[in-house]
């Protein structure tokens, strides 16, 4: 004899401990079964899009860093890009390299707090995510050497970087890039063969290749599903050609795939950052860029591989000093298109560890 | 490196298949004829060397006299980029084919454009304003919006 | 036949934050155990030299957020006298674009960080709240010939060895940080 | 011993008690009672800021230290702080169950605590059933927990109660099927009895029995892997998402007050309680509580959660017959050796113990848990 059950409607958000910001999952369930989930977002709209019309182009890039403020520096490095593109700017040496310091450094630092946010929601009480901090923390402090701030870096410069590095910093990084692959490993022996760990994201949360292409998802989500697909290899922008890496990729594409491919990338980035520093050749760090910057009429669209996916920015200039539309390409909100269908028929505890293997931040899925 | 095909070449490719759907090309892009818009993105995806089977991106931009709506394809097989753009002229209530039966990428993107933009997606499956709640006066993109 | 998942993985990791017992907690305790912040820190808090000033306004077109406001009256050499200089820090988003545009190195970021006020009213800074003194020094943020005269900044990567130098609470003396 | 002498001199002066009870009975009864009280509220005082401590080393950092030196009056500024707050019941919810609840659910953690022997003969009452009494009331702090998710009107609370019964209900029968195997060897349901009887701990010649225990014991009292009725990152706060201020401490009280029992259970079982050589044995009682109550919250800060569905799966599918082969084969070593069973079982023990563990790793299965919807 079947049961008789009556679905409800639980709101999982938008003030709820694991929803990463104010994410609101309208989740139909059927005692625990998530029979159906609608997203709803826009508790974070600030309309950035629209404030970035207001301001010159120099202004926007305060404003960039509080897309992803978890990742401020691939933000910078992405409108900078666009605008360089737009304006026809050419960008010394050193600084190329130094924004790809910064930016590996900023997927390390974005990817620790994912993959321990990922464990938390997993119910590791806190243990790995606290861990994860204290490498992040190392990172931040290298920011704060470079830049002044903790979060808000505003870094880049159309042609370059505000700043040279400070004298301490390679020796710094030096020291941090030599101890990272043992914490890394550390966080391994922590939870990667951990068995409740595997049973709860081995398997959980699939999202099919085909459908991964077809949502139009980007980075380790789509990584983790096998798509060997990283812009940096396939596009690259800056000096990542000059670079030997690998693109780590998953198998089926499950909450366990996505937070290994996290852990490699950040060896990967390890890698990148030792063959920078190799690299960095000695010069200016900034070319000579008028202060208003006026483009000519046109439009440019330039993408990076950042930590939660391609991030994009099109430009279209009006021959201002301010962007006429300045449009974001966010992954974060173009990677929940699949959310509904990867948590469908799974336990609400499902459904919290997909989403947290995802990994969004709110600031850029709401802009 | 992605390649960036040129909306020429391809115009010239589309035009023989749907007379009259092409309105404009250029290096960069090539503009559709909103009408063709779902035919020239069937086509798109469909045909083997082409291949599109990545949607990066959609954004509006509002040019006063018409918004124009950007596609950025991108195929994953042959590594190149495409760059289609529509208008669409109307300003009271400006419609579109929806893309989502294609690319299911478009979802979010549609209903975003939908609710800063105010273009109406025909046959989306569930258009709803995405950030702003229900019953918001206006549309905050649009260059006249104060 | 492969025995691979009988617990060993729950044993790995408990060992793991086994040996945590035994490291040094990496935990500041903030009032009386202070880090040298960096030396670029954008604090929040803005400084302005009266000297120095030309009142060309540069800072208060860069600002993204329009809070620098700035009136200037002719004076006798053809020179700008600056009337008013005011600042609502309640607005500044510290991105230090103000510090960087200024073609006179008139204006500084601030090295405090605890600048915090009890009432809105406090935030909005006027000419004599912005002047240098001992409380209010500046950052060397865009302003090499500062940033050298600072203290290096206390890294976390190099705590271990800085735990061993700042004078330390005495609880934190005992074994293990109990 | 001297606590009971004391209670039964002072008992003497008392004339009006029936012939056939013992002459202390009343006093001995007071005496017991204060003590426990005590005990509990100290020691779960002790467990929260070792815990919090405890925890806060496990994770790279420090933990409170701030009230107090080492931070030792955190659980009173806590437990000041949660009593100051505004006491909230859902406008839609039942008052009377709501109000009810928490008490329902303290009681029966504080009855726990009448047969836990802290010495030799040292409780407030040697019942001849004593772990029967103990499985019987446990299981009681269930009906709390789900008066308390049933009165919220909040779909969390019922969601964390809900979880909470279904695995009470589970756990319990391998929780008993692992003490039947300790009582045999020991021949006494008596606690003290149990005690006395255990020259060699039990945790050496019944190691399967303690780890099935164990599990199933954190399963009943809602620690960590099996904290799923207050999964915050989940469902919020579970059952008590509704509870504030004095009712919400009751609440507290009640986890840290079971997890005390759990730990003197498991000492009292496998650790053999109070026995041990050189210290008094009230010291030695403190202190495997203590290594348990470590073990626990170990244990908290490594692994993460359960899904329900597994925690379910695990009960009926590797405790429940993991603990019918325990019992079955210390049944076979009593009967094969009734005179005591000899040192050398402890390794045949152990090699059981393991070989049964690997063999059931087989039966671990990746990925299951998708209904059709």
């Amino acid at each position: 004899m079947a049961i008789k059950t009556e679905p409800f409607v639980l709101n999982l958000g938008p003030v709820h401990p694991s929803t990463h910001g104010v994410f609101r999952m309208r989740t139909t369930l059927d005692g625990e079964v998530v029979v159906d989930m609608e997203p709803v977002f826009g508790y974070l709209h600030r309309g950035i899009e629209k404030l970035a019309e207001e301001r010159t182009y120099t202004g926007v890039i305060p404003l960039t860093d509080r897309l992803d403020y978890l990742a401020s520096m691939s933000n910078n490095l992405a409108y900078v890009l666009a605008v360089e593109k737009l304006a026809g700017t050419t960008v010394p040496e050193r600084a190329e390299y130094l924004r790809v310091i910064m930016a590996e450094l900023q997927r390390i630092a974005s990817h620790l707090i994912a993959v321990g946010a990922f464990l938390n929601d997993c119910g590791a009480f806190m243990t790995p995510i606290l861990y994860m901090i204290r490498e992040r923390e190392k990172i931040l402090d290298l920011f704060d050497m470079v830049c002044g701030q903790r979060l808000t870096y505003n870094y880049m410069r159309v042609g370059g970087v505000s700043h040279d590095i400070p004298d301490e910093f390679l020796p710094a990084l030096d020291k941090f890039v030599r101890r990272m692959p043992g914490f890394i490993d550390e966080y391994d022996r922590l939870l990667e063969k951990n068995e409740i760990l595997l049973v709860r994201a081995k398997g959980v949360g699939i999202l099919p290749k085909e459908l991964a292409i077809n949502i139009s998802a980007g980075g380790p989500v789509l990584r983790g599903s096998g798509v060997k697909w990283d812009i940096r290899k396939a596009d690259p922008y800056s000096v990542y050609d000059r670079f030997e890496f690998d693109i780590p990729t998953g198998t089926v594409g499950d909450c366990y795939d996505r937070y290994r491919v996290r852990i490699e990338e950040m060896r990967q980035s390890v890698r990148i950052i030792k063959q920078a520093m190799e690299q960095l050749p000695l010069g200016a760090v900034k070319s000579e860029v008028p202060h208003l910057i006026r483009p000519p009429v046109g439009e440019a669209y330039a993408h990076i591989e950042a930590p939660k996916g391609e991030l994009g920015f099109y430009l279209v200039s009006d021959n201002s000093i301010a962007p006429y539309r300045c449009a974001i390409r966010a992954p974060s909100l173009i990677n929940l298109t699949a959310l509904r269908d990867m948590v469908r028929g799974w336990k609400v505890a499902d459904a919290i560890a997909t989403f947290g293997s995802i990994d969004i931040c709110m600031g850029e899925v709401d802009r | 490196m992605t390649v960036a095909l040129s909306g020429q070449e391809i115009a010239d490719k589309l035009d023989k298949q749907f007379p009259g759907g092409i309105v404009e090309s250029s290096q960069d892009s090539l503009v559709v004829n909103s009408e063709f818009l779902l035919m020239v993105a069937t086509f798109l995806k469909d045909t083997p060397d082409l291949d599109f089977n990545y949607l990066t991106a959609i954004t509006a931009v509002d040019y006063y006299d018409y918004f124009e709506v950007v596609y950025r394809l991108t195929s994953m097989e042959h590594n190149h980029s495409l760059v289609v753009k529509t208008r669409c002229y109307e300003r009271a209530n400006p419609t579109l084919p929806s893309v989502v039966s294609l690319w299911r990428g478009a979802d979010f993107q549609e209903r975003e454009i939908y609710d800063l933009m105010g273009i109406s997606f025909d046959g989306h499956p569930n258009l709803k304003r995405l950030f702003l709640w229900q019953g918001f006066k206006g549309h905050p993109l649009r260059r006249d919006y104060w | 036949m492969k025995f691979e998942r009988y617990g060993i993985g729950i044993a790995k990791g408990m060992t793991v934050t086994f040996r945590h017992l035994f490291r040094k907690p990496v935990t500041t305790q903030y009032p009386e155990e202070r880090l040298t912040v960096s030396r670029r820190t954008r604090g929040n808090e803005l400084i302005w030299s009266k000297e120095k000033c030309t009142g060309c306004a540069t800072c208060a077109k860069t600002c993204p957020q329009g809070v620098i406001e700035i009136i200037t009256s002719r004076g006798e050499d053809n020179n700008y006298i600056v009337e008013k200089f005011e600042v609502d820090t309640g607005y500044c988003i510290s991105c230090g674009l103000c510090v960087e545009a200024c073609p006179y190195d008139a204006l500084f970021m601030g090295y405090a960080y605890e600048r915090a006020k009890y009432c809105r009213g406090e935030l909005m800074m006027a000419k004599e709240d912005l002047l240098l003194s001992d409380e209010k020094q500046p950052s060397g943020y865009a302003r090499p010939e500062v940033e050298a005269a600072l203290p290096q900044q206390t890294l976390l990567l190099d705590r271990a060895e800085y735990l061993d130098k700042v004078k330390k609470r005495w609880d934190l003396r005992l074994p293990f940080g109990f | 011993m001297t606590i009971v002498e004391t209670s039964l001199g002072l008992g003497g002066r008392l004339a009006a008690l029936p012939p056939d009870w013992p002459g202390g009975y009343w006093w001995h009864w007071l005496v017991f009672v204060v003590i426990i009280l005590i005990f509990v509220v100290v020691m779960v005082m002790a467990f929260i800021y070792m815990e919090r401590r405890g925890l806060g080393r496990l994770q790279a950092r420090l933990g409170p230290n701030r009230a107090g030196p080492f931070g030792i009056l955190q659980p009173v500024a806590d437990a000041i702080k949660v009593l100051l707050k505004e006491d909230i019941i859902p406008a839609k919810g039942d008052k009377l169950v709501h109000w009810l609840a928490p008490v329902v659910a303290f009681v029966p953690a504080l009855m726990i605590f009448a047969v836990i022997p802290f010495q030799d003969g040292a409780l407030l009452v040697d019942l001849n059933i004593g772990i029967l009494y103990i499985v019987a009331i446990s299981s009681v702090a269930a009906l709390g927990v789900f008066m308390a998710g049933w009165a919220s009107n909040n779909k969390f609370s019922l969601l964390g109660a809900m979880r909470d019964v279904a695995q009470v209900v589970s756990y319990e029968i391998p929780l008993i099927l692992s003490i039947a195997g300790v009582v045999l060897v020991a021949g006494s349901l008596s606690m003290n009895k149990i005690v006395e009887a255990q020259s060699v701990p039990f945790i050496l010649l019944q190691p399967l029995g303690f780890l099935i225990f164990f599990m199933a014991a954190c399963a009943e009292v809602n620690r960590t892997p099996f904290d799923l009725l207050e999964a915050e990152s989940e469902i919020v706060a579970g059952f008590h998402t509704e509870y504030s201020g004095m009712k919400f401490a009751l609440f507290y009280l009640v986890e840290y007050t079971e997890v005390l029992a759990l730990s003197a259970i498991i000492t009292t079982l496998f650790l053999s309680g109070w026995r041990g050589p050189l210290l008094p044995p009230f010291l030695w009682f403190l202190i495997k509580v203590v290594a348990v109550f470590f073990l626990i919250f170990w244990v908290r800060s490594t692994i993460p959660r359960l899904r329900i569905d597994q925690v379910m799966a695990f009960a009926w599918k590797c405790l429940l017959p993991l603990a019918l082969i325990n019992l079955f084969i210390t049944g076979l070593e009593i009967v094969a050796l009734p005179d005591g069973l000899p040192w050398f079982l402890i390794f045949v023990n152990i090699a059981i113990m393991a070989v049964l563990i690997l063999l059931w790793s087989r039966f671990f299965r990746l990925g299951g848990g998708r209904v059709e919807v």
